[in-house]
């Protein structure tokens, strides 16, 4: 265990069996952020704290938007490892208050593979939430470590909004939803580990249950409308013990757990496996002693789980029960406040002349034609179009992307990470849309061996979101990416959300290239003016990054009857041009190249 | 008119068919699978919504077929009721005994959302009054168990124009000898507003009501 | 009472055609140039359940097929006792 | 050369959860009042293959299930002689 000498100074004694798999879990990269911490402390952020940011779409309306990463997992089994990464991010929302309306993927591989498709597909489509977008890249790079990384988006009136912590002492909290077993044992800090180690090869695979999800986001939201939840969070990694401890521990309260209450699906479990079990689709509910009953009946009604299973205390101690057996005790700070690596300082030098690397773009349609995107009848724009469009039935629409740029980040993390944030202004801008807010996941190698290449990534998500005036609401890190010490390209996947006034959609006519190509920050403000006139004007914008790669935006089109003829067109890895659907002075360089018919 | 939308336990097209039937001046109810004292007096339509009723666990629709809530439903129907199957609804009136055949795994094996053309074989029912015979219409599929398996001679309603999913005969829907149950795999209720990108699945809700409109005059 | 343990293999009729049975079946024969002359993908459940004796328990796992595990529209089934 | 007939059981491993088995487990016990103790839902691949022996045959079976059929990192499977 990487902190033991730091835990054995803090603890001032020597753990217990118990103690050390609670701070394997709790200190480990996945839920301590020991690598990342210092750095997201100085990023602008905005609204409530907690599992997944949340930000205006108006007055009444709160958007709840984070990414997360199931990458290890997928590389032992593809199908599984994804479906629980589903199901892991869209609980996160859940807990925040919000009913999920959107998935979106990001995947990084070496070929397209099926097991993860089908496990995003399976997970996504039988919870009936749509999978509206999503990016595919493919590169040798990534054959022992393949990158899935899924988006989650949420709406909550703003009185609906849930708070991730506890907030007073003889609250209980309840844990409800599928029944508990092995699963998953060591998820977390697995997940922090190099993949040739034994422990890859220790079955920790967690087996999803979209039909437990699905009962669980109704039972939940039932809950919250009948103002019965006082507070939420999602049983992810380290389970009951890092849900109960965080959700105490930010209010500055103890919490005393009662492991024989845990409802079980393997009966003979040790207690410190009730603790620590990551079995999916279970969700922590704070809530008064009075409500607990009410709870549970909901929780019931929908086939669910549960019991009281901690209740909140003053003293700031973190207390496991087995029946009347302490199980474990530590003080709770200990647990929740895991050791952190000095952040480095960085000091970005000028952006250099990105080469083109060999990561191709494939036709996505294959792939996003197994998600259903309909589901719920908020999709105006669907996949395949840049950025997807949806609408809240109260007549408002938002505007959805996710986006990176490895091949860039190889090459320059920093100057990578900040054009990946640009690029993602501009597709929102293109679907009409306000920049809102930035969610980002951080897929690296080993940040021990090379700390400068984290630095340099988080320096740039701060610099461009404060450049952009964004706040970064919630985001996720997984690090130590690597196969028999090779590290995978750095890759900062980067998902925002945009406020749309005004929906359009693709008209048929002339197609224009508008803008510049290479690229000077200075310039663009004057593209986005540019994006906006036209969008103002009804024109339909696109911002590939990739001019060579259209495929999945011919075959988009063809697939509403209309097809996409450009001339080819020589772009350099990083440009400032954009192509406009119908309308010709934008006031920037602007040239013919094609029609859409 | 007065709808109900069932909703078993994994149904997800609940909310978007409720949506459909407002919007087409429906007066509709949910009928949840935990309501225990419920009944399906004085409604004049029932729909059975898409979605993964159990997950789709054991083969689409077969656990929900069984449900006590579905005893009410044949009751409804078998009574006259006015009864509508879509996507996972279809399977499990397959599944109910109360329309012929069986739904199987798509042909490719994959699950497959997109736009498909179809064509309206039967506008004598009363979900179909508002179409023309043959017309040709789109509407949007979202299943992967959609391969319809020809049992006996069906009454074909719609059919897709091109192979889709290994269909026996391309059939997509297909309505009771009576004609006051029907189950189709497409999704009406996601085509019933321009904005989605199109109004062909309206008219199966306006059939629907044209017909209780003549029905209630004549009564 | 004790627990008696089956296996239940359901298949398809063999009139139905079996596309997934016949996808993986030409895989193997052209890329795995194995020489199979058929194959047909059906489900096989464990069910282990608690009776008198092997008898009554054969009978519950009949009637569990014919209630809910199987289809008799298209599907066939056959009980073997482990 | 004769044709070889056989059966294939492919099951999750057993410390793996089978979601699907358990629900229907449920339904079982709690909606239709049937006594089953454990429920499990794998595949059953009948598979016909062209061989000098039975043992060449089984050999043959074996290796489409490593190459293809059967995903060892989640599944066990069994072959059986028809």
């Amino acid at each position: 265990m990487r902190y033991y000498k730091e835990l054995l100074k803090r603890l001032g004694r020597e753990p217990t069996p118990v103690e050390k798999e609670a701070f394997a879990v709790m200190w480990s990269e996945h839920c301590g952020y020991s690598h990342t911490k210092k750095y997201i402390e100085k990023l602008p952020k905005v609204g409530l704290g907690g599992n997944a940011g949340v930000v205006a779409l108006d007055e009444d309306t709160s958007i709840v938007f984070k990414i997360e990463s199931h990458n290890h997992p997928s590389a032992i089994e593809p199908y599984n490892g994804a479906a629980t990464g589903v199901g892991g991010i869209i609980r996160d929302v859940l807990a925040m208050g919000a009913r999920p309306t959107a998935i979106l993927d990001s995947l990084h591989f070496h070929r397209v593979i099926d097991g993860i498709i089908e496990g995003i597909a399976d997970y996504g489509n039988s919870i009936g939430v749509p999978t509206v977008g999503g990016e595919l890249r493919i590169s040798e790079r990534y054959r022992y470590n393949p990158l899935v990384n899924v988006m989650a988006v949420g709406t909550a009136k703003n009185e609906m909004i849930v708070p991730s912590k506890a907030s007073r002492a003889g609250q209980v909290i309840v844990v409800f939803g599928g029944a508990t077993g092995r699963d998953g044992i060591h998820g977390a800090s697995f997940a922090s580990e190099d993949l040739t180690g034994e422990k890859a090869t220790k079955l920790a695979i967690q087996v999803g249950d979209p039909f437990a999800e699905k009962l669980l986001i109704e039972a939940f939201l039932e809950m919250v409308r009948e103002g019965l939840v006082e507070g939420a969070q999602d049983l992810g990694a380290g389970g009951i013990l890092s849900a109960t401890s965080e959700l105490a521990s930010k209010s500055g309260l103890g919490v005393q757990v009662h492991l024989e209450r845990v409802h079980l699906r393997e009966p003979d479990m040790q207690p410190w496996e009730i603790l620590l079990s990551e079995s999916q689709e279970r969700m922590a509910v704070v809530t008064s002693k009075e409500n607990a009953k009410k709870i549970l009946e909901i929780a019931k009604k929908y086939m669910l789980y549960g019991d009281v299973v901690a209740e909140l205390i003053d003293e700031k101690v973190f207390r496991a029960f087995y029946k009347d057996e302490l199980v474990m005790e530590v003080p709770i700070d200990i647990l929740t406040t895991p050791p952190y690596e000095e952040p480095l300082n960085y000091v970005p030098g000028e952006m250099p002349d990105f080469n083109e690397l060999d990561f191709s773009y494939t036709d996505a349609t294959q792939v996003y034609e197994q998600y259903d995107h309909m589901v719920g009848t908020d999709t105006v724009i669907p996949p395949g179009f840049g950025s997807a469009v949806m609408r809240v039935k109260t007549g408002k629409f938002y505007a959805l992307s996710i986006h990176s740029r490895a091949d860039l980040t190889l090459q320059d993390p920093y100057w990578g990470t900040y054009i990946t944030v640009v690029e993602s202004v501009r597709k929102i801008l293109a679907a009409g849309g306000q920049p809102l807010g930035i969610t980002d996941c951080i897929n690296y190698g080993d940040p021990d061996v090379a700390p400068a290449g984290l630095a340099a990534i988080m320096y740039a998500l701060k610099d461009s979101a404060e450049h952009f005036e964004l706040p970064v609401v919630s985001g996720n890190a997984s690090l130590y990416n690597t196969y028999a010490a090779k590290p995978i390209p750095p890759t900062m996947v980067i998902g925002m959300v945009g406020r749309v006034e005004k929906v359009v959609k693709p008209k048929k006519g002339k197609v224009y290239l508008a803008g510049w190509h290479g690229f000077d920050l200075k310039r663009e403000e004057l593209l986005h003016k540019a994006i906006m006139k036209a969008r103002e004007s009804g024109a339909f914008v696109l911002t590939p990054s990739n001019f060579k790669a259209l495929v999945t935006y011919e075959k988009s089109f063809a697939r509403y009857g209309m097809k996409l003829k450009v001339k080819e067109i020589e772009g350099e890895p990083v440009h400032q041009m954009v192509l406009v659907f119908g309308k010709d002075n934008l006031g920037i360089p602007m040239q013919e190249i094609g029609v859409l018919r | 008119m007065k709808a109900a939308v069932v909703v078993y336990p994994g149904s997800n097209c609940d909310r978007d068919t409720y949506h459909a039937l407002k919007l087409t001046g429906f007066d509709v109810d949910y009928a949840y699978f935990f309501d225990q004292d419920l009944s399906f007096e004085g409604y004049d339509l029932v729909v059975l919504p898409g979605g993964f009723s159990y997950g789709d666990y054991l083969r689409p629709g077969a656990v929900a077929a069984r449900e006590n809530i579905s005893r009410k439903v044949k009751e409804f129907a078998e009574n006259g009721g006015l009864l509508l199957g879509i996507c996972n609804g279809f399977q499990v009136l397959m599944e109910m005994g109360l329309l012929p055949g069986a739904l199987l795994q798509n042909e490719k094996g994959k699950f497959i959302c997109r736009w498909v053309d179809l064509v309206v074989e039967d506008n004598t029912t009363p979900f179909t009054l508002a179409f023309k015979k043959g017309e040709k219409i789109r509407l949007p599929i979202a299943h992967g168990f959609g391969r319809y398996v020809k049992v006996g001679e069906p009454r074909v309603v719609f059919r897709y124009r091109e192979n889709v999913n290994g269909s026996d005969e391309k059939i997509a829907g297909v309505a009771s000898e009576s004609g006051n149950i029907l189950g189709l795999m497409p999704h009406p209720e996601r085509a019933s507003e321009e904005i989605l990108g199109g109004e062909d699945g309206r008219k199966v809700f306006l059939s629907i009501a044209e017909y209780l409109e003549s029905r209630g005059a004549e009564k | 009472m004790s627990v008696y343990k089956f296996m239940i293999d359901v298949q398809y009729k063999s009139n139905l055609r079996d596309p997934r049975g016949e996808t993986i079946k030409r895989v193997l024969k052209e890329e795995h140039g194995v020489p199979v002359k058929e194959l047909r993908i059906g489900k096989s459940i464990y069910v282990e359940v608690e009776a008198a004796s092997s008898d009554e328990a054969k009978e519950l796992v009949k009637k569990m097929c014919e209630d809910l595990l199987v289809n008799p529209v298209v599907e066939t089934y056959e009980v073997r006792s482990l």
